[in-house]
C-alpha cells in the first residue's frame, strides 16, 4: 500500500467521514475469485446463433465484385449482412454532438480502406458454420496504392483514402486543431537555446482480457435485448440506433460489468451488426471478435509523431514551444480527432510557457483503426515532453528537478489554451518524489509553493 | 464433419495421417486452437497420445525419450537434469503439461538446441518402416510424406559439460529471440544447437574446449557469424532478424557461462 | 558485457473528465422498505472499482452503513444516462450525480425521522451506523430501518433521489484554441532506476518511486491497485508493446498473446508509492481522475534514465533492444 | 468417430456430454455445463483464463480437445472454493490483497496458484512469479497477485 502524506493546501480541511476515504474491499471480487463473476458472453440463449465476418486481406482495394453463394450453401448458414443491409451505413461516433465528417462504413461498400475490414457478416447456426461460410465467400479486389505514414498521407500525391475526400480531420476550417498563445516566434527570438526534437510512438494494443463483443437477443414485444461490455451503454445505444434504423426505445443495453476496456471498447462494433442480425433474422445473434481481431481488427491506441521546437533561456525558463503533432487514426476516424484535442490542450504539459504554438493532426492511413485508450492524447505527449525537458535540462545545464521546478505550473498561470490553472500539486509531486530518493533539494526549490 | 481417430500403433497412425486432410494432434499447444476455430479446413484428426510414445527408458546410459512425454515429464525425471533448462524455458505450466518432446521437434522450439548440441538421435517412423538418425539430419528430411517422430535418443556415455540460454524480450513464457544448447563431449569437441537464427534449428561445430575455455561474444562472433552465413534468421514481432544474428553469439556464451 | 544502472524521472499532470460535448451522468437512488438504499446508474465497472466508490459515496452522503446500499448499474431500461467510463470521468461525474440524488433522498428520509421523533430535520443527524438521532441528543433517534418502514407502510412516502451531473458544452476556439475542456488535474512524479544490458539492449526496470496529488482518494486500495497496475502497463508502453513493431509499415502485427509483447510478473519492479491530496473543488468529496494518468510518467522516466544509463537518447515507443544497440552503435 | 458421449467427472460430479471432435474442453465447460468462469480469453493457449485442473494436472482447457477428457477429472474454478461462505485460501487472500480489479484472469489465476501450492507448499517470490507464468493480467501489473498466493502458501503450510 501507498503512503498518505499530508501536504498542507488552502482546500485540506478537517472533515470526518465514515464510508469515504477506507480502503473497503471491491464490490464483486468473491465473483472474481470463485468464478461467479458474469460477463457479456456468460449468458446462454436458446437458439443463439453466432456472426463472423469475411475481411479484406488488402490494406486498400476496390471491390469488384462479391459471391456469397458458396457461403450460402454451406451447412448452418443462416444469412449474411451486406453494406446494403445496413440502413445508415456511414457514421461517425462523435456525430451525436454534432461533430462530423461522417467517413465510417459499418460493412465495407465498394472499398476497404485496412486489412481486415469487413464486408461481409456471416450469421450460422455455429461458429464452426459461421467460420466456414465466410471462408467461402469469393471477392474479387483491385489493390489500390496504401499509405501508412501520417506525413506521407498529408503529402499532395498520395492518395486519398476518405470518404470526404481528405486524409485529415477538417477542425473548423482548419486541416489541424490549433493552438496561438502569445507570439512564439517572438519568445524563440528572446531565448538563448533553441531545442529541437522530433518523437515517434507506436500504435498500442488494450488487451482488454474479456475480448469486445455482443450478443442481441429479439424480444417477443419486438425490443432488442443488447448484451454487451461497451464503456458507454447510452453513448453506443444511441449510434446503434442511427445505424440500425430502429427507435432507441426499442433497444435495452445490458452491461456495466466488464472485463476490462482501457478505452477499447468505447466505439461501437459488435453492436451494430449483432442488433441487425437480431433484427434481420429473428434469432439471438453473438457477435465476439476472436482474439486475433481484438488484436488486428479492433482499434489502437493511435500512433504519434510530434516535433517540438523549444525556446529557452539560460536560467532553464522555456519561454516559447511550437509543437507540429500527428495523430494517426487509421482507416476511420473513431475518437481520435478528440483524443487530439485533448493533445491540444496539453502542449506546454504541467508547465507555464508564455508563447506557445501548436499544430496537431488527426490523420488517416491504411491502418486498423485507432481510438481512445487509457491516457487519450496525452500519454504520448508526456513521453515526448518529458523526454524534451531532459534534453533542455543537459542543453543549458541545469539540473532537470530544477529545470521542472521552475517551470512548473502554478495556482492563476494561464494555461496555452487559455484556462486558468487551479488546485495544481505539480510542485509538490516533484518535491515529495526528491525526498522519497534521498535527493536533498537546495533551499529555494524546496520553498516552492503551487499557491499563493 | 471432422473425424476424431486414436489409432493405437504408429502403422495405424501413419495411415490415418496419409489421408487428405489430417490433422495430427499430441499436445495439442500448436494446433488445436487452429482446428477448433476452423475445423472445415480438416476431415480427420489424428490423436498420436495413445501410441505408447510417453515412456522415458535407459539403456546402458542411452536415454529413450518417447515423442508424447511432456515437457512436464522431462522436468519430473532426475536423470534428465540436462534438459531441463530448456523444458522449463518452453511456455508456462499449463503448457508445459500438455506440450510433448515430438512437437518441440516439430515446431523447431527451444528445446531443439539443448538435442542438437547434445548429439541426440530421432526415430521417425514412415510407411516403410522406422529409421534412426541425427536430429540434425531431421531437418533436412521430407517433410512432405507422412512420417511421425517417435523418440528422441540422448547418448550419456558422451559426458561432458552442457549449457543452455535462452534470449528473450521477457524472463517467462516467451518466444525466444535465440535459444542456444552448447555441449562439449570428453575429447572437447563442442557442438551448438541454436533455435531463432535460421528458419529451422541448426548446429554448428563450436571452438573445441570452450566449456572450459569460455569466450566472450564478441570472441565468438566472427566463427559463428561464418557458420550461419548461409541462414536467414526469422524477423517477427519480437526481433528483426539482425537482432537475432547479432544475439545468436551472446546466447551462445551465456549459455557456456552459465 | 557489462550492466549500466541509470536513473531518470518525469512529471505529469492530468485532466480530470474530457469535455465531450456536453457530459452528463445520472444517479438515481431510493430505499426500500426494509431501508436497504439501491443506487441506479448505468455507468460501467469495468475493473477500475466504479461500484464500489459509488457505494462508498452513497453511504458517506446518505449517512447509512456501506453494507446498506447496493448498486444497480447496467441496464438502459432502469438506469438513468451515463456518457461512459473513460477519460478519468466515471468517478468525477458519477459521484456528483450519486451525491446529489443521495442528498435529495436523505432529505426524505431525515423529513420522516422528524415526524417520527417530532423535531426539526435540521436538528438531526446519522450516526453512519443505521441510526438517526438528534444532534447533541445520541439517545433520542430511530433506525433508517424504521424510517424506511414508516415511509412506506405508515405514510406512504418515497424515499428517494435524483441526481445529474452535467459539465456543459464547450468548443474550442478554431483559431486559437481556447477551451475548457476539463475539471482540474491530478498530477505526478515518477523516478525511474533501470539496468541496461549494452550487449543484449534488453532494458530491466529495477524500481519506481512515484508521487500522486489525487484530489482525494475515495478507496485508497483502490487508488493503490490503480497506481501499481498502471506503472506495470506504463512500464509495458515504454519498452515492449505495439501492434506494429516496425511503424510505420504495418509487417508482423501481432495477432495473439504469443506475439504481442508484454512484461509479465519477472518484470515487475519494486514500487514505492507517496499519495498526497488536494481535493478538487468540482469533484465529489474532492476527487480527481487517477485511472489514466497512472500509466503515463513511466516511459519518459525510462527514456531519461536510458540516457543516464548508456548516453543515447531514444525518441520512438516502444523502446526496444534493437533500438538501444543501433543507438549505442550510432554513439561509437 | 465424428461424436462421442463423454463421461467427465467434473467437479466431483460425473457428467456425459456429447462432443464433436473439434469440441474443446473450455467449450464443454462453458456451453455445456454452464461452468462461465472458466473463461475463454484466447482460444490459443496464450492468457491461461481458461486453465483447469485434468486429473491435477493444470491444463488449457481451450487446447484440450474434449474427446481427450473421457474417463478423467476435471477441477474448475467453481470447483475450488468448499462453499460460497467458505472460500479457499487461496481466493481469500486474493480478496485481501485486492488481486482482482475486473475478474476475466482471476479464474486461471487461482488454478495456476493451486496447481503450485498443490504440490510446493513453501514456494519462493521466483516460484510464484513461474508458477503463473502462463496467465496473464492486464489490470493488476501482477505484484498483489503474487503476494497473494505467498500469503496462501504461508497459510496453507502452517
Amino acid at each position: 500500500m501507498y503512503r498518505k502524506k499530508h501536504v498542507e493546501f488552502p482546500e485540506n480541511t478537517p472533515q470526518s467521514f465514515h464510508a469515504v476515504g477506507e480502503p473497503v474491499t471491491r464490490v464483486g471480487i468473491e465473483g472474481n475469485v470463485t468464478g461467479g463473476l458474469k460477463l457479456t458472453e456468460d449468458y446462454a440463449f436458446n437458439g443463439l446463433t453466432h456472426l463472423t465476418m469475411v475481411r479484406s486481406p488488402h490494406h486498400h482495394a476496390k471491390i469488384v465484385s462479391m459471391d456469397l453463394s458458396g457461403a450460402e450453401a454451406t451447412p448452418g448458414f443462416i444469412r449474411a449482412l451486406t453494406a446494403k443491409d445496413v440502413p445508415n451505413n456511414i457514421i461517425t461516433p462523435m456525430q451525436l454532438i454534432g461533430i462530423g465528417p461522417k467517413d465510417e462504413r459499418i460493412i465495407a461498400q465498394d472499398v476497404v480502406r485496412y486489412k481486415g475490414e469487413g464486408l461481409a457478416a456471416i450469421i450460422a447456426e455455429t461458429p464452426e458454420a459461421a467460420a466456414e461460410a465466410a471462408s467461402k465467400v469469393k471477392v474479387e479486389y483491385e489493390e489500390l496504392p496504401a499509405v501508412f505514414d501520417v506525413e506521407e498521407a498529408l503529402k499532395d500525391d498520395a492518395p486519398i483514402i476518405t470518404l470526404h475526400g481528405k486524409n485529415y480531420f477538417p477542425y473548423e476550417d482548419h486541416h489541424c486543431r490549433r493552438i496561438r498563445f502569445g507570439d512564439v516566434e517572438q519568445g524563440f527570438a528572446e531565448a538563448d537555446v533553441i531545442v529541437e526534437q522530433r518523437y515517434d510512438t507506436g500504435p498500442v494494443e488494450h488487451v482488454p482480457m474479456e475480448v469486445t463483443g455482443t450478443i442481441c437477443e429479439p424480444t417477443a414485444d419486438g425490443r432488442f435485448n443488447v448484451y454487451t461490455n461497451t464503456q458507454g451503454l447510452f453513448f453506443i445505444l444511441a449510434l446503434s440506433s442511427y445505424v440500425c434504423d430502429i427507435p432507441p426505445h426499442k433497444l435495452r443495453f445490458l452491461g456495466g460489468v466488464t472485463g476490462g476496456g482501457f478505452g477499447g471498447k468505447v466505439d461501437g462494433v459488435t453492436e451494430y451488426l449483432a442488433i441487425l442480425g437480431a433484427h434481420l433474422t429473428g434469432r439471438p445473434v453473438k457477435y465476439f471478435y476472436s482474439r486475433q481481431e481484438e488484436m488486428q481488427i479492433s482499434s489502437t491506441r493511435a500512433g504519434w509523431r510530434f516535433y517540438i521546437k523549444d525556446g529557452v533561456k539560460n536560467d532553464g525558463r522555456i519561454v516559447a514551444r511550437k509543437l507540429v503533432g500527428y495523430a494517426n487514426c487509421g482507416a476511420y476516424n473513431r475518437l481520435v480527432n478528440y483524443g487530439v484535442t485533448k493533445g491540444a490542450a496539453h502542449v506546454p504539459g504541467p508547465y507555464t510557457i508564455p508563447n506557445v504554438y501548436a499544430d496537431m493532426h488527426c490523420v488517416y492511413t491504411n491502418r486498423q483503426p485507432a481510438s481512445a485508450m487509457r491516457g487519450f492524447g496525452v500519454t504520448m505527449m508526456d513521453f515526448a515532453i518529458e523526454s524534451q525537458m531532459d534534453i533542455i535540462a543537459e542543453k543549458i545545464g541545469v539540473d532537470p528537478w530544477r529545470l521542472r521546478l521552475i517551470n512548473a505550473y502554478k495556482d492563476g498561470d494561464m494555461k496555452a489554451h487559455r484556462k486558468e490553472a487551479e488546485g495544481t500539486a505539480l510542485i509538490e509531486v516533484i518535491q515529495e518524489t526528491a525526498a522519497a530518493i534521498g535527493y536533498d533539494l537546495p533551499e529555494d526549490l524546496k520553498a516552492l509553493k503551487s499557491y499563493a | 464433419m471432422l473425424a476424431y481417430e486414436t489409432p493405437g500403433d504408429v502403422a495405424d497412425a501413419l495411415k490415418l495421417m496419409g489421408g487428405a486432410g489430417a490433422v495430427v494432434i499430441a499436445g495439442g499447444t500448436t494446433n488445436f486452437g487452429d482446428i477448433a476455430e476452423e475445423p472445415h479446413k480438416y476431415s480427420v484428426v489424428v490423436d498420436i497420445t495413445k501410441l505408447g510414445l510417453r515412456k522415458i527408458a535407459r539403456d546402458g546410459g542411452v536415454i529413450s525419450i518417447g515423442a508424447a512425454a511432456t515437457m512436464a515429464d522431462l522436468l519430473g525425471d532426475p536423470d534428465l537434469a540436462t534438459l531441463h533448462g530448456a523444458a522449463r524455458a518452453v511456455g508456462g505450466p499449463a503448457l508445459r503439461n500438455a506440450a510433448t518432446v515430438g512437437g518441440n521437434i516439430i515446431y523447431g522450439g527451444d528445446l531443439v538446441a539443448a538435442l542438437l548440441a547434445l548429439g541426440a538421435d530421432v526415430v521417425v517412423s514412415r510407411a516403410d518402416g522406422a529409421s534412426t538418425g541425427p536430429l540434425s539430419a531431421f531437418y533436412d528430411g521430407d517433410a512432405a510424406q507422412p512420417h511421425l517422430v517417435t523418440e528422441v535418443r540422448i547418448d550419456t556415455n558422451k559426458k561432458g559439460k552442457f549449457g543452455f540460454y535462452k534470449l528473450a524480450r521477457r524472463r517467462d513464457n516467451a518466444r525466444s529471440v535465440v535459444a542456444a544448447g552448447v555441449a562439449q563431449d570428453t575429447s572437447g569437441r563442442v557442438q551448438i544447437g541454436l533455435v531463432g537464427v535460421a528458419p529451422r534449428p541448426v548446429v554448428v561445430e563450436g571452438p573445441a574446449g570452450l566449456m572450459d575455455a569460455p569466450q566472450s561474444a564478441a570472441e565468438l562472433r566472427g566463427a559463428l557469424d561464418a557458420a550461419l552465413a548461409q541462414w536467414e534468421p526469422p524477423t517477427d514481432s519480437h526481433a528483426t532478424a539482425a537482432y537475432r544474428r547479432r544475439m545468436a553469439p551472446v546466447a551462445v556464451a551465456r549459455a557456456v557461462a552459465g | 558485457m557489462a550492466k549500466h544502472f541509470g536513473r531518470g524521472m518525469a512529471a505529469i499532470s492530468y485532466p480530470t473528465g474530457m469535455n465531450l460535448g456536453g457530459d452528463p451522468t445520472g444517479a438515481l437512488v431510493y430505499a426500500t422498505s426494509s431501508g436497504e438504499f439501491k443506487v441506479t446508474l448505468s455507468s460501467v465497472d469495468l475493473g477500475q472499482g466504479l461500484r464500489t466508490v459509488a457505494r462508498q459515496i452513497a453511504a458517506e452522503t446518505l449517512g447509512v452503513p456501506l453494507e446498506t446500499v447496493n448498486i444497480q448499474t447496467g441496464d438502459t431500461d432502469t438506469g438513468p444516462h451515463c456518457h461512459g467510463s473513460f477519460a478519468s470521468r466515471g468517478t468525477h461525474r458519477m459521484g456528483n450525480a450519486v451525491i446529489a440524488a443521495a442528498k435529495e433522498a436523505r432529505d426524505v428520509m431525515l423529513s420522516i425521522a422528524a415526524d417520527m421523533l417530532e423535531v426539526d430535520a435540521e436538528d438531526l443527524e446519522t450516526d453512519g451506523e443505521g441510526r438517526i438521532h438528534v444532534a447533541g441528543a445520541p439517545d433520542k433517534s430511530v433506525s433508517v430501518t424504521d424510517v424506511c418502514l414508516n415511509g412506506h407502510f405508515g405514510i406512504g412516502k418515497t424515499i428517494s433521489g435524483r441526481g445529474m451531473y452535467l459539465k456543459e458544452f464547450n468548443t474550442p476556439d478554431p483559431e486559437t484554441g481556447a477551451m475548457d475542456p476539463d475539471d482540474g488535474h491530478a498530477h505526478a512524479c515518477c523516478v525511474a532506476e533501470i539496468e541496461v544490458d549494452d550487449e543484449t539492449g534488453i532494458v530491466d526496470v529495477k524500481k519506481f518511486y512515484s508521487t500522486y496529488e489525487v484530489g482525494r482518494a475515495i478507496n485508497p486500495a483502490l487508488v493503490d491497485q490503480q497506481i501499481i497496475g498502471g506503472a506495470w502497463m506504463g512500464m509495458s508502453y515504454a519498452l515492449f508493446e505495439t501492434t506494429s513493431p516496425y511503424n510505420p509499415t504495418p509487417d508482423h502485427a501481432p495477432a495473439d498473446f504469443t506475439e504481442y509483447l508484454m512484461p509479465h510478473a519477472a518484470e515487475v519492479p519494486e514500487m514505492e508509492n507517496i499519495v498526497i491530496e488536494r481535493p478538487n473543488p468540482t469533484g465529489p468529496y474532492g476527487v480527481k481522475g487517477v485511472g489514466e494518468m497512472v500509466s503515463n510518467a513511466q516511459s519518459p522516466a525510462i527514456a531519461n534514465a536510458i540516457y543516464d544509463a548508456i548516453g543515447v537518447r531514444i525518441t520512438s515507443l516502444p523502446i526496444t533492444p534493437e533500438k538501444i544497440l543501433d543507438a549505442l552503435d550510432a554513439k561509437a | 468417430m465424428t461424436v462421442k458421449t463423454i463421461a467427465v467427472t467434473v467437479n466431483n460430479v460425473e457428467r456425459h456430454v456429447t462432443v464433436k471432435a473439434d469440441t474443446t474442453l473450455l467449450d464443454v465447460m462453458r456451453d455445456e455445463l454452464g461452468l462461465t468462469g472458466v473463461r475463454a480469453g484466447c482460444r490459443r493457449g496464450g492468457c491461461g483464463s481458461c486453465s483447469v485442473m485434468i486429473d491435477g494436472a493444470l491444463s488449457f482447457s481451450c487446447l484440450t480437445p474434449a474427446m481427450r477428457a473421457d474417463g478423467r477429472t476435471v477441477e474448475t474454478i467453481e470447483g475450488v472454493a468448499a462453499s460460497p461462505s467458505d472460500l479457499h485460501p487461496i481466493q481469500r487472500a486474493f480478496i485481501k490483497h485486492g488481486s482482482s480489479q475486473c475478474g476475466f484472469c482471476s479464474s486461471g489465476m487461482v488454478m495456476s496458484a493451486k496447481a503450485l501450492l498443490d504440490r510446493t507448499p513453501k514456494p519462493t517470490r521466483d516460484d510464484v512469479v513461474e508458477a503463473i507464468s502462463g496467465n496473464t493480467c492486464r489490470c493488476t501489473g501482477y505484484a498483489s497477485i503474487v503476494d497473494a498466493i505467498l500469503e496462501a502458501a504461508d497459510e496453507l503450510s502452517a
